[in-house]
């Protein structure tokens, strides 16, 4: 009964952190099956290889970087809170989503990129998984891009729960988004 | 900055070394070998940020059963997929 | 209940009842057992002034074998019910018997397309004869079924034969069966496929081997190779209707 | 205790009227906020069923209130069906009435871990509802692609003939999952963190261990068919080709997505109706739950199992035929821990003392019918069985008999049961009894000869059974089932008139009339801005009834029996 003895403390950490958990429980099977959908869908067709290969390679490793490092940022950030240096913390945060914000760009331009060579969602199987999963993928980038602005302006300005908890639990999320992308990235661009 | 910070940041490197590894794995090896050796990369890498940098290692059964059974029932629909995707008997 | 079904008019037909009723029986029994207790209970423990009920949470194993010995019994009848069920699928679905016609169903809204490959018995070549709607088999041998779909999918029904299977686009997907009586049958559209789907259904006519012989005859009269065009051209004028 | 509870209230009880009852975050008011969109809805599901039902009795008649049906609108209609039905009156009804009222009440909290997302769930639903409503209005009107929207009828246009519909729809499903998604968070947060002292998980009632069963199963199995439905929308705005053969997809993908949830999402349904229809029985056979634990096991095992059943949907769909013996032995097994669950229910009727209020009469009903939905099934879970049976109404008549008995009659049996408790009035014993046996009767002549029709071979979803001439004999069949349907929906007036006149003017109620056990009851009906004038101290599990040597025949979750016994002492 781990969590019966928690029932007598009501302090949020416990609450945030299981619904933040019990959240990602339910993002783990909507990318798994749109990557299982890719994987028997690739071993099952043709002509995937080739169309990867048109991809850009160096852009997808300046974003991996990218996504990367924006997770060490995140942590570093949580890091600091805990020491209860709210100021560093805002830095932190304000670094993750500067990161997270290139992480965007860089894919649009990729993305212009691919569809000025007329690579669109609709030229194939793998342009239209490239498309769906990347898109998808961009989207939870945004979501957290926008938590971790909230956060950074409130530890900024000082107005963030002592404990700082949340920036834990937006850094959860975050880094759930960083690990679907380090599945991605060898999917699309490598294999 | 403090030991945690440190711990987080050696992390990083790790990261970023496997990153360079599996795409020179990408280059160098041949296809079948790279494949192995790209996803086991990936799993490594999931797997630190996971265990590290999302505190796994300092969780409850509760927490780790949170993350992995949805994992569990991913695998139950890849292995289910298999026979009618990949081997497609009747797919033209 | 057995009138409600449509004569059965395959070889395997009957197989597929046999297990609908394995299942019927067992279950009529469970749901007897079952409603019975429930009613009873309702007739005997209806609430009687001064008469206060039985304390039993079923927290011992005693008492907990009151379900779970059922359980056991239960388990054994699905075992039952799978190991008869796997043979009859098997029988329909993954073992076909060998036979020399071989038609192709294509599945479009709103109606099923049949194609025969003609005396050369190869599909593609200029002897091929599709028909809409129509499907003619003799009586007494195996006939396979080769399904696709053009457009969205569809379900190929055939109700005398409890044989049914889905038609896909981009899949051909094979099924077999057997006749056991001429007679003119029907092929509904099993599948929500569109505004039409109510009203999609085919005719299969299931003749004696002297019908077919002269049907094939009429479709296929002794031609010469050279005009081979325009001889299936009008055959195929001559099939619409 | 419950800081939580209480952060989110410091300025305790709002005053103005909007905060009180509309951008409310009690999950009092938020139960009744879906209680009023779920009924909403199933108006107007029990009129397309309606239309449906005289459409295929009188094809091509004038529908009275309508008028002719065409068999495109009547796909639109059977799609719509089934989408209201399932998605936005059995899971409101289900989970997010009686889960968001009862697991704070039931557990002894002040309210939800999350007051304001569990706001938010419930405007999200609200988004959802108004998203597909619009769609009957769009041109080309609502979706017509069956409730399943199979690709490549629901993937294009030219197919289905419809517009924006099936767009609306899908953005509809999304939003409604996005809404049960943080709804279940908040469930199981809820119930893991603000359990009032002495609470453990073993005392929990039987109706939060469903409700939080069938939140994990559908938070880890929604997640496919959102993906699903992504790829769907855009297969359908940016010409992408997932579904489509001919640009190398596939339409099965989409199949086994929409299954790998559709299957769970039933026990979804079927796992609170349960606990509803215990909590009820223990009450009224003034007896403890029968095999409390090895229930909650069963039901853990059951939706564990549901997860691995799903192509027993998809038997004939042009799946690989090896894999249908696999899925059909699962499937059959699920039988072994429902039936252990059906039998504990009949196991805690032996030796009890019932009173059969209306209540008692729902659950009693909806447990027998339950059992019939039941048997039923493993028609359908036999594959070669299902060779025939499938898609044909043997199906419908199954899943209505399952899926009503969970959502109509426990649901009904919880809507009168906690009636007082949610508007502090009591419902009208007569009206209710009336209501009662016209749905039991009518709700069988309906869906009983159904079976006849599907054992006839009559195929779900034509419009039109007399262009076919083997369905002749099942033509009269029809005309009597569509008549009872419509004597069904009709009674339900019933249940209109009691809800809304005792919502009025009924009898006011006491906190406890129906000398229950578990927490809710031990505040007043209906109960205060947090519930619990103090938290209360939970003493015993759920089902203390009828316990030897206890002068009375029941036993309150928070009665300390040492101090009252303390108090006796002179």
């Amino acid at each position: 009964m781990v969590t019966n003895a928690r029932t007598m403390d009501g302090s949020l950490e416990p609450a945030g952190k299981a619904g933040t958990w019990w959240f990602l429980s339910s993002e783990i099977p909507t990318f798994g099956g749109l990557l299982v959908s890719y994987i028997v869908l690739r071993l099952g067709g043709s002509g995937w290889a080739e169309a990867s290969s048109h991809l850009n390679l160096n852009i997808a490793l300046a974003n991996t970087f990218l996504l990367l490092t924006s997770s060490m940022t995140i942590v570093m950030a949580h890091a600091a809170v805990q020491e209860n240096d709210h100021k560093r913390a805002a830095k932190f945060l304000a670094l993750t989503v500067l990161l997270g914000l290139s992480f965007l760009i860089m894919k649009a331009l990729e993305y212009g990129v691919e569809i000025r060579h007329g690579f669109l969602p609709g030229s194939g199987i793998f342009w239209s998984f490239y498309y769906g999963m990347t898109g998808l993928h961009a989207l939870h980038v945004f979501a957290g891009i926008i938590v971790n602005l909230v956060l950074c302006i409130q530890a900024a300005r000082g107005s963030l729960a002592p404990n700082g908890h949340r920036i834990e639990l937006a850094g959860l999320y975050w880094h759930f988004v960083d690990i679907v992308w380090i599945f991605l990235f060898p999917l699309l661009y490598l294999a | 900055m403090s030991a945690q910070s440190r711990h987080y940041l050696i992390i990083w490197f790790w990261l970023v070394g496997l990153v360079v590894l599996s795409v020179a794995a990408a280059w160098i090896l041949p296809k079948s070998q790279a494949w192995v050796l790209i996803f086991t990369v990936a799993g490594a890498k999931a797997f630190l940020v996971a265990r590290h940098y999302m505190h796994l290692k300092d969780e409850t059964w509760l927490i780790y059963a949170i993350a992995l059974v949805p994992l569990a029932f991913v695998f139950v629909l890849l292995i289910a997929l298999f026979p009618d995707f990949v081997y497609h008997l009747t797919r033209r | 209940m057995q009138n409600w079904f449509p004569e059965n008019v395959s070889t395997f037909g009957a197989d597929v009842d046999g297990i609908f009723w394995l299942i019927f029986y067992i279950t009529t029994v469970w749901f007897f057992l079952t409603e019975g207790l429930i009613l009873y209970f309702v007739f005997r423990y209806r609430r009687r002034p001064g008469c206060k009920a039985v304390y039993a949470a079923g927290d011992t194993w005693r008492q907990l074998a009151w379900v779970l010995v059922p359980m056991a019994i239960i388990v054994a009848l699905d075992v039952l019910i799978d190991v008869r069920g796997a043979d009859v699928w098997a029988k329909v679905k993954l073992q076909r018997p060998p036979t020399d016609i071989i038609v192709r169903a294509t599945g479009k809204q709103f109606n099923w397309e049949f194609t025969y490959p003609g005396p050369d018995g190869k599909f593609g070549t200029d002897d091929d004869l599709t028909t809409d709607n129509e499907l003619h088999i003799p009586v007494g041998k195996p006939i396979h079924v080769v399904l696709t779909s053009k457009d969205v999918i569809h379900s190929f029904f055939l109700p005398h034969f409890r044989l049914k299977q889905d038609a896909m686009p981009g899949r051909e997907i094979p099924v077999w069966f057997e006749a056991t009586k001429p007679g003119e049958y029907e092929i509904p559209c099993a599948e929500l496929c569109g505004f039409g789907h109510s009203g999609m259904n085919g005719r299969l006519f299931v003749q004696t081997a002297d019908d077919y012989g002269r049907w094939v005859a009429e479709k296929w009269p002794e031609k010469r190779p050279t005009d081979g065009d325009r001889q299936s051209e009008t055959k195929s004028r001559r099939s619409r209707g | 205790m419950n800081d939580i509870a209480q952060k989110n209230h410091a300025h305790g009880n709002p005053r103005n009227f909007w905060r009180l009852y509309v951008f409310s975050t009690d999950h009092k008011v938020i139960a009744k906020q879906y209680l009023g969109l779920a009924l909403f809805w199933a108006l107007l599901g029990g009129f397309t069923a309606y239309l449906i039902r005289w459409q295929i009795a009188h094809p091509d008649t004038e529908a009275w209130g309508w008028g002719f049906i065409e068999p495109g609108v009547y796909n639109a209609l059977v799609t719509m069906h089934g989408t209201i039905m399932v998605f936005f009156v059995a899971m409101p009804l289900l989970l997010a009435v009686f889960g968001n009222f009862l697991i704070p009440l039931m557990i002894g909290a002040r309210d939800m871990a999350f007051p304001r997302l569990n706001m938010l769930s419930v405007w999200i639903f609200a988004l959802a509802s108004i998203v597909l409503i619009t769609s009957f209005f769009v041109p080309g009107g609502a979706p017509a692609a069956g409730w399943t929207g199979y690709p490549p009828l629901s993937a294009k246009n030219e197919y289905t003939g419809g517009g924006y519909g099936v767009d609306l729809w899908l953005v509809a499903l999304a939003l409604e999952f996005a809404s049960f998604l943080l709804g279940g968070v908040n469930f199981l947060t809820t119930a893991m963190n603000l359990r009032a002292p002495g609470m453990t998980w073993l005392r929990l009632p039987v109706l939060v261990w469903m409700q939080l069963i069938a939140a994990v199963v559908f938070m880890l199995s929604v997640g496919p068919i959102i993906a699903g439905a992504v790829l769907l929308l855009m297969d359908r705005n940016l010409g992408t080709t997932f579904y489509a053969p001919a640009g190398g997809g596939d339409p099965l993908l989409w199949q086994h997505l929409f299954w790998f949830f559709g299957h769970p999402e039933v026990y979804v349904i079927l796992l609170p109706g349960f606990g509803i229809i215990l909590e009820v029985l223990a009450v009224f056979a003034r007896k403890p739950v029968f095999a409390y634990r090895p229930i909650i096991y069963a039901s853990m095992v059951a939706g564990l199992l549901s997860f691995i059943v799903w192509a027993h949907h998809q038997y004939l769909s042009g799946m690989d035929p090896r894999l249908a013996m696999p899925f059909s032995i699962t499937t059959i097994i699920i039988s072994v821990p429902f039936g252990l669950v059906v039998l504990s229910i009949i196991a805690t009727l032996w030796g009890s003392s019932m009173s059969f209020q209306t209540p008692m009469l729902f659950a009693l009903g909806s447990l027998g019918v339950f059992i019939f939905g039941g048997l039923t099934g493993i028609f359908n879970g036999s594959a070669p069985v299902d060779i025939y049976i499938h898609d044909t109404y043997f199906v419908v008549a199954h899943f209505h008999y399952t899926l009503i008995s969970n959502v109509f009659f426990a649901g009904f049996a919880g809507l009168y049961y906690w009636f007082p408790k949610m508007f502090g009035r009591m419902m009208n014993e007569a009206l209710g009894k009336i209501h009662f046996w016209l749905t039991f009767i009518f709700f069988n002549a309906v869906f009983g000869p159904m079976h006849l029709v599907g054992v006839g071979g009559m195929m779900r979803r034509i419009s039109n059974p007399t262009q076919y001439d083997f369905l002749k004999p099942v033509e009269p069949l029809n005309m009597f089932i569509t008549l009872m349907a419509i004597l069904l929906l009709v009674s339900q007036l019933a249940f209109v008139i009691n809800f809304l006149w005792s919502l009025l003017a009924g009898k006011v109620a006491t906190a406890n009339p129906w000398r229950s056990n578990t927490l809710e009851w031990t505040t007043s009906s209906p109960p205060p801005h947090e519930n619990f004038a103090a938290t209360p101290v939970v003493h015993r599990g759920a089902y203390e009834y009828s316990v030897p040597h206890a002068q009375d025949d029941w036993l309150p979750q928070d009665f300390d029996s040492d101090k009252a016994s303390k108090a006796a002492l002179p």
